[in-house]
């Protein structure tokens, strides 16, 4: 679904054993990336191992949403922990592409594949 | 910037006045998906210009108005169905003037949050021109033209032409 | 009709200009779409929510300019997040100013082509006026309220009040 | 798909003996409405004893698409056939339920059975 199907935005935050997965659901723009970037801050404070962000359902990302997700990539770093972005539709897939950020991010194809990864 | 097509000098098709508002942003998007798939971009094209706009109007809404709600932005859109097809998005806004050299985006190589938006809309626009309003405010030309062999797209083998040159005024010269 | 909510006075948060133009409608329609579920109508209420107002601009194009295409259209959008959660939306042209009284659709009984939108119009929409501007041209106001348990949906057992009455302003009464 | 999806509009048109298809692909709004109505035109000239309209490929429709389906379809009576619409999409069917056409027009679940109907 595209543009103008669905104009809700939620997250959906799991853990387990030092993995934490953060699923958000709707367009992450301007309107929408301080709701993402709450989630995120929680999730790199509790250092998880694994950081991973499933975009599965994220048919929009605009600049601000690119922002939160490498300020969460440099604070997991830090704390030595790893972030990956995982199932990226086609429109948020160019965003990076442009920004040349695609191999800036550590990408997996689905969320089972970012747990091998 | 070289002189528009004909059409394009007449008035807008659409013309969209908004406040400078995150929530109004889809709606605008939509509109400007749907007018850039009409004129024959297709969906990953048109994605990529409602992208560039949503940057723009995002930067007007941080930078022009700091986050102020109650800012007006006027969006012009010229849907030209000549050869090539081509499409014009003007924003104009009563925000802060400031030195089109200023609205620069960073370099690239440094991984930071934010200064991707100008990147991003030179990257993908054919055409860019910041200039300050005589009436007051800003004033943002956006081109993009149709080129079905598909040297429009931007991203195979794009310079890095604006990464770091502040140039505030770019013609991309391309085969047709 | 009752006077609208505070917020609805104010300056609408979208205005938008257009031209008389079949091929501007889908635009149009994506706009007033993604607002209607931005404001929390689910997609079946966004979808009629769009028609009533595609076939408004439709008798627009068609009645008032009769289909010239260099008319000016412009639609006024107010997404008031109160509760009950409003959309208003104010249509207004330079066309042929018409009595309100004949705005009204054919008989349904009668099955034959055209006659229906303006029966659509008020099926899906709670309010709904013409009238003539004072600067020339017709303005059409219309207005739909989002009501949660499912009291908005229009089609259940809604009376056909405007089928053969010709009534040009019309509030539905409804449980809350 | 919904709004914004897709902006062509095209027509599909098969025959065979006796019975023509007729698959339009896009909204079918006041812009695309012509085009649909030549080819129906052309359809019910050729006096089919059933003519189908498969709207599994049109996400919407306005008064003018519904205006020329009744027009196909008072033609299409008089010349002693049948017409029959079929996969008729959420939104399509919402605006034949508002205009209270849903009874009045043979709607079918997809093109086989409306070889049936
Ligand atoms: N409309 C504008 N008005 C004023 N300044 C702007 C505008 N657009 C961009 N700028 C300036 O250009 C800089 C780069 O913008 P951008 O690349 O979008 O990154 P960011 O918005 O993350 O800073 C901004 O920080 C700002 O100083
Ligand atoms: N904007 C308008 N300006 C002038 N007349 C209108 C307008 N809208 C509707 N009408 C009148 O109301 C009638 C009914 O409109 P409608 O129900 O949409 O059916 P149709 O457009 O198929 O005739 C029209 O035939 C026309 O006479």
């Amino acid at each position: 679904m595209s543009i103008g199907d669905s104009e809700t935005f939620e997250v959906e935050v799991k853990r387990l054993d030092g993995i934490t997965i953060i699923r958000p659901m709707g367009e992450i723009d301007l309107s929408h990336s301080p709701t993402l970037r709450i989630h995120l801050r929680e999730a790199y404070k509790s250092k998880p191992s694994r950081l991973i962000i499933d975009l599965g359902a994220v048919p929009y990302m605009d600049s601000s949403g690119v922002a939160i997700l490498v300020e969460a990539m440099k604070n997991t770093n830090t704390n030595g922990g790893k972030l990956i972005l995982c199932d990226l539709q086609v429109k948020v897939r160019s965003i990076f592409e442009i920004a040349r950020l695609d191999t800036v991010f550590v990408i997996a194809k689905n969320p089972d594949d970012a747990m091998m990864k | 910037m070289t002189p528009a097509p004909g059409h394009l000098h007449n008035p807008p098709d659409l013309k969209l006045q908004l406040f400078s508002q995150a929530r109004l942003l889809s709606s605008t998007r939509a509109m400007v998906s749907t007018i850039s798939q009409r004129l024959g971009f297709n969906e990953a094209q048109s994605g990529q210009i409602t992208l560039a706009v949503d940057e723009a109007l995002c930067n007007i809404i941080n930078h022009g108005y700091d986050r102020r709600t109650d800012g007006q932005i006027w969006m012009s859109i010229w849907a030209d169905e000549g050869n090539p097809p081509t499409l014009k998005i003007v924003l104009e806004d009563l925000a802060r003037q400031v030195d089109p050299k200023l609205i620069r985006s960073r370099k690239l190589e440094e991984i930071r949050p934010g200064g991707l938006g100008v990147f991003i809309i030179h990257e993908i626009m054919d055409e860019v021109a910041y200039e300050q309003r005589a009436e007051g405010g800003m004033r943002l030309t956006m081109v993009k033209r149709l080129f079905r062999d598909g040297a429009s797209d931007c991203r195979s083998g794009a310079p890095q032409q604006q990464s770091d040159s502040g140039c505030h005024c770019t013609e991309k010269s391309r085969a047709t």
